[in-house]
């Protein structure tokens, strides 16, 4: 069982790398780009978790070590294939 | 002679870098502005430390794509001698100029401290003021500095005798708690297989002037110094000019 | 529309509100409310300190700036100054610890560079629950991270501070972080919009919705908004400060600009006011100008939001071509979006309505002030009779307790994440008692130091406050600098409790009588009420950042032991004093006691001794005493020697021996020199009216402390060294 | 056009990020968790690009600038909804 979840600062909040990155592709000439939001992906590997204690225990870890509430969001997912 | 250093959005390190160049070595240094294609016909180029565009994205990532670094490179290419510090240096990563990459320090801290290390190859014109295995005690800070290469890279290395400078501890043996980032085969500083350019994370300008608590740095300086004496300028002169400001 | 809960989500009260109404002239529409409400709260406007704050000494002969600016300003000649200045992050850095320190330090240094000074150092003084618990771990590492990730890439070295430990700030860590910057004299720049028809322009980042007071604002006009989850910790981003910040420099070195004010704590709200109002001038504003981050954004979020790495500036109309040149070559925007008028009105549109209309007098000077209700601080739990407190069969052990109690131990792994070389002027490095840095192109150098000890302001807030100032001074002058000036963070609980205004009044009492004494002004601080979490008060927690200044740095003094054979001498008297003492906590466990007592004119004499003693050269070394006493400080010099070289020190007196080694007696320094010159010495400190003795000898591989020729404890260097260099990394260690 | 790139270590890379986050999560008692691997996302606005403009900019983007190809390898896809 492997579990893909990605961290991000909410909308609200500022993205300071984000908007660095969208700078340096304009920079570049990347005009197409009109927006940028950077944020962190971990895959975890729950090897012999079954599918109910995933969808206990992956919110739990995410909302208590991963991310930040107050100023940060999280989705996640299963990996495909597996 | 005379000396170039680059100054990027969020360079720190630059002010520093011309204090010891033009206040402590007394040679003719001037700044260089990432958005100019104009190289005032320095003989050598200094990439300094700091957070260049923050370091956000990765270290160097954004500012190697500089208007300035697309004639650092040409400058290079022609033989220029270039010397990246920390900063400087991943940019030179990350440009391809030196082989290799960084990654985050092992314990995953920035570090801030004097480290010790070992002239590995006293033959290049960075280290001919030095002796072959003599020890250096600098200042390090960074976040990135734990070099990696694959491992063929790391041979060829190895052979060209392309490692300038190895984290040692102070009697100058290679060991694990010595190699303070975590750097592949301790790996302080590496040379391009040309040997004109250098890249090192440990910071000399720090390390110049004895009131800081160190002069080792300043042999590094002394080194180029003399080899600019000697040698003269690179190959073809850094003096092409175009519009300044253009992005 | 403006009824009780409108004003109780503002803090405002029924009282504050009439008084608004008859200073204003009208009944005022939210968002006119909302600008009050911010520039009349505690921390904007000091409702409850300012009374007090009254005593503080603020005027010497240095000073360009005392309070009232961004930053305080002092003259240290040759047509220089600096500029310096501490503030308090606390609430945002238990939020989110990571970024409410980064932004702690960032709006800091802010202070400094609007006043056209680059800052040249950061300290911080930190305050966490123990170590051994992991929330209170994870709460520090992310604060130190967060300055380290603010400091470092904005290239600002930080170079030194303090880290104590209590439980009384495991729900209410502390965040005190300090800035010094330095200027030329005439390039002083004041927070002043003159000048009726110059220009208002904005620079920096785009304004969101973060920090919004009174975010949760019920009335219909932000009811369609209540979905918008609204942070209150914003997220730092030091990349653009730097650019701002060099930006800032070069407008204000080229002399582009009137006035420039940074936006902090009340954003755009206290930027424009307060600059009209210091003008005696009055502002328009055009809110759809101001460069927002967000769609949607109502003039009261537009207004009241904290989003960081802002500053406000005025120019002239001729110069807003090139001051706009500048920030382009930094790849920033600076807008045009109002104009200084005559008449003392801030008038705001929005979508071409005026949606502000109020005198700024009003708003900046003429929030009301508060006696509030004082009751006599807590008592101290009271100490046991020494009677019945055990002498600890080995005070070598008790000794290396000490040492590895985290508030002691070595703090490198705090310091070593702070870039604290950056810039080439960090001569002492963090570890001496007092960061010393050089002036480059002249011999001259500053020294600061942050220093409070809350557990003596907890037991007594008034001598503890008062120590807390002489230590700072102390701390400063075993270095040899002379203390120029003081700031300070006032750190306390909630000032409705009238035993928590009587800390506050006796430690500002304290801290005033000291500065007098010492001759030396308070040229600004800060204050910071409401520090208690489920009903857990903090200790009182004044917090002093004092500088001071060197006219050579060649004779500076560092606190390691030099070279075997020189003599030690300690200086002051040592009394049976365990009260509140870092001993009575980590071997006996209390906190107890009355702290040790401090007389303010031996403490000067003994400062002016070592000023002296210094200048003249006579002193190897020198390190004051503070917690761990005796024992502690001498182990300390052994570990800061190069060679970690011991010592041998025979006492006498009748004191209980732990007392005598662990006491935490006043205005005591252990100082070495030459054999040849220690006679000199003590000569001329009876001569000065200072208590010194010679005490024992440089040398050997041991501290070793005994009375009348027989040990009390032995330890090997290397042994204690290790316990004390190892204790708090230990804690952050993660099993592999 | 909205897109999301992941950029992770190559698996001979080690990532001490994951490591660390990995012992974290065994200290605070998750046993499930069997490995870590921690990454960067980037969500890029392409607003007003075409499909094929996207296929063409985003693998470049990804290599010249998002990743470092000596130790990073990326993925991308577009996102869902749009
Ligand atoms: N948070 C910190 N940041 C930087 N340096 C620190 C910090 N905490 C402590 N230090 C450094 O560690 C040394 C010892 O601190 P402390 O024990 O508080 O000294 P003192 O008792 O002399 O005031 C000082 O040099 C101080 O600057
Ligand atoms: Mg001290």
């Amino acid at each position: 069982m492997r579990v893909r979840i990605l961290v991000s600062f909410k909308d609200s909040v500022l993205d300071p790398q984000g908007q660095t990155v969208k700078n340096a592709l304009h920079t570049m000439g990347y005009d197409a780009v009109k927006d940028v939001r950077q944020g962190k992906v971990f895959e975890i590997d729950l090897a012999g978790a079954t599918k109910k204690e995933a969808e206990r225990l992956v919110p739990e870890i995410a909302r208590r070590v991963l991310a930040n509430p107050i100023i940060e969001k999280f989705e996640w997912d299963f990996l495909k294939g597996e | 002679m005379k000396f170039g250093v680059v100054r990027f959005p969020g360079s720190n390190c630059d002010f520093d870098t011309v204090h010891a160049l033009r206040d402590v070595l007394k040679r003719k240094t001037v700044i260089l502005w990432h958005k100019d294609h104009d190289l005032q016909g320095v003989d050598c180029v200094v990439l300094p430390g700091g957070f260049a565009y923050g370091d956000y994205l990765r270290a160097g990532a954004i500012a190697r794509f500089s208007p300035l670094m697309q004639e650092v490179q040409a400058f290079a290419r022609d033989g220029g001698r270039v010397l990246g510090i920390c900063n400087g240096f991943q940019i030179l990563l990350e440009l391809g100029l030196l082989p290799g990459a960084m990654l985050r320090n092992k314990d995953l801290k920035f570090l801030c401290q004097h480290v010790h290390i070992r002239v590995e190859n006293e033959r290049t014109d960075f280290t001919r003021a030095l002796r072959k295995g003599q020890v250096l005690r600098i200042p390090i800070a960074h976040f990135d500095g734990n070099y990696y290469a694959p491992p063929r890279v790391l041979r060829e290395l190895e052979r060209n005798r392309q490692v300038v400078f190895r984290y040692c501890d102070a009697e100058g043996r290679l060991t694990e708690a010595a190699n303070v980032n975590g750097s592949m085969a301790n790996i302080a500083g590496i040379r391009n297989k040309d040997g004109n350019v250098v890249g090192l994370m440990p910071h000399p300008e720090r390390a110049s002037e004895r009131i800081l608590g160190s002069v080792d740095g300043r042999a590094i300086f002394e080194s180029l110094i003399l080899s600019l004496e000697r040698s003269g300028p690179a190959r073809r002169p850094a003096a092409r000019t175009r519009a300044r400001h253009d992005r | 529309m403006i009824d009780k809960s409108v004003l109780d989500q503002h803090n405002l009260t029924e009282d504050e509100y009439r008084l608004i109404v008859e200073l204003i002239g009208k009944e005022p529409n939210l968002t006119e409310l909302g600008i009050f409400s911010v520039m009349w709260s505690e921390h904007c406007g000091y409702k409850s300190s300012r009374v007090h704050l009254k005593k503080l000494p603020t005027e010497g002969p240095r000073v360009v700036q005392g309070p009232g600016e961004n930053a305080g300003v002092l003259d240290i000649g040759d047509g220089q100054v600096v500029v310096f200045k501490i503030e308090s992050h606390n609430h945002p850095s238990f939020i989110e610890p990571y970024q409410g320190a980064a932004t702690g330090v960032g709006g800091i240094l802010r202070d400094i560079f609007t006043m056209g000074a680059r800052p040249i150092a950061v300290l911080d003084s930190l305050r966490f629950g123990p170590p051994d618990d992991p929330k209170n771990r994870s709460i520090m590492e992310g604060v130190v991270s967060g300055i380290a990730g603010y400091g470092n890439s904005i290239g600002v070295p930080t170079v030194g501070g303090e880290v104590y430990f209590d439980p009384c700030y495991e729900l209410n860590p502390l965040v005190n972080v300090f800035c010094l910057g330095l200027a030329d004299r005439d390039k002083i720049f004041l927070a002043k919009a003159e000048g009726a028809g110059n220009k208002v322009l904005y620079v920096g980042a785009k304004t969101g919705r973060d920090g919004i007071h009174g975010a949760t604002m019920a009335s219909a006009e932000f009811g369609k908004e209540t979905e918008h989850k609204r942070p209150n910790v914003q997220v730092g981003d030091p990349f653009k400060e730097k650019l701002l910040l060099e930006a800032c420099l070069e407008v204000m070195d080229r002399s582009l600009i009137v006035g420039i004010q940074d936006m902090g704590a009340a954003g755009l709200t206290c930027s424009t006011t307060e600059m009209a109002a210091k003008g005696g001038m009055g502002i328009d504003v055009d809110l759809d100008k101001v460069p927002q981050r967000e769609a949607g954004m109502t003039p009261y979020e537009i207004l009241l939001s904290e989003s960081q790495e802002r500053m406000l500036m005025v120019a002239t109309p001729e110069n807003v071509p090139a001051v706009q040149e500048v920030f382009a070559k930094w790849d920033l925007d600076a807008p045009v979006i109002g104009e200084v008028v005559a008449g003392g009105r801030a008038r705001m549109t929005f979508r071409g309505e005026v949606v502000v209309d109020i005198p700024v007098d009003a708003v900046v000077n003429l929030c009301p002030a508060y006696d509030r209700p004082i009751a006599p601080p807590p008592p101290p739990p009271p100490a046991p009779a020494l009677a019945d407190l055990p002498l600890p069969d080995d005070l070598g052990e008790a000794l290396l307790k000490v040492l590895g109690s985290p508030t002691i131990a070595d703090k490198q792994w705090v310091f070593r994440q702070y870039d604290h070389m950056v810039q080439v002027n960090t001569v002492f490095l963090p570890g001496a008692d007092a960061a010393l840095l050089r002036i480059k192109g002249s011999k001259k150098a500053l020294a600061v130091t942050l220093d409070g000890n809350s557990l003596y302001t907890r037991l007594d807030p008034r001598t503890g406050a008062r120590i807390a100032a002489a230590e700072a001074c102390r701390n400063l002058a075993v270095v040899g600098a002379r203390p120029i000036g003081v700031t300070n963070c006032l750190n306390f609980g909630n000032p409705e409790k009238p035993e928590v205004m009587g800390q506050f009044e006796q430690a500002v009492t304290g801290m005033a009588e000291a500065c007098r004494t010492f001759g030396i002004p308070v040229t600004g601080g800060n204050v910071s009420f409401y520090n208690d979490t489920e009903g857990l008060s903090i200790h009182p927690t004044p917090v002093l950042g004092v500088v001071g200044l060197l006219d050579d740095i060649g004779k500076a003094v560092s606190p390691g032991f030099k070279a075997a054979g020189d003599d030690v001498i300690l200086i002051g008297e040592s009394f049976e004093e365990l009260g509140g003492t870092e001993y009575l906590k980590t071997v006996h466990g209390l906190e107890a006691g009355a702290p040790p007592a401090i007389d303010l004119e031996l403490e000067k004499r003994t400062q002016e001794y070592l000023l002296e003693t210094i200048d003249t050269g006579l002193l190897r070394s020198a390190h004051d005493l503070s917690e761990g006493g005796l024992a502690v400080a001498l182990a300390e010099s052994a570990f800061h020697s190069d060679r970690k070289l011991g010592c041998e020190v025979d006492l006498d007196g009748e004191l209980r021996a732990d007392a005598l080694l662990f006491g935490e007696s006043q205005s005591r320094v252990v100082v070495t020199c030459r054999k040849a010159d220690a006679a000199g010495l003590l000569r001329l400190a009876s001569r000065r009216g200072v208590p010194a003795k010679l005490i024992g000898r440089v040398g050997g591989r041991d501290i070793a402390l005994g009375r009348g020729g027989r040990d009390l404890l032995r330890v090997p260097v290397e042994r204690a060294f290790r316990v004390w260099k190892d204790s708090l990394p230990a804690f952050f260690k993660v099993p592999a």
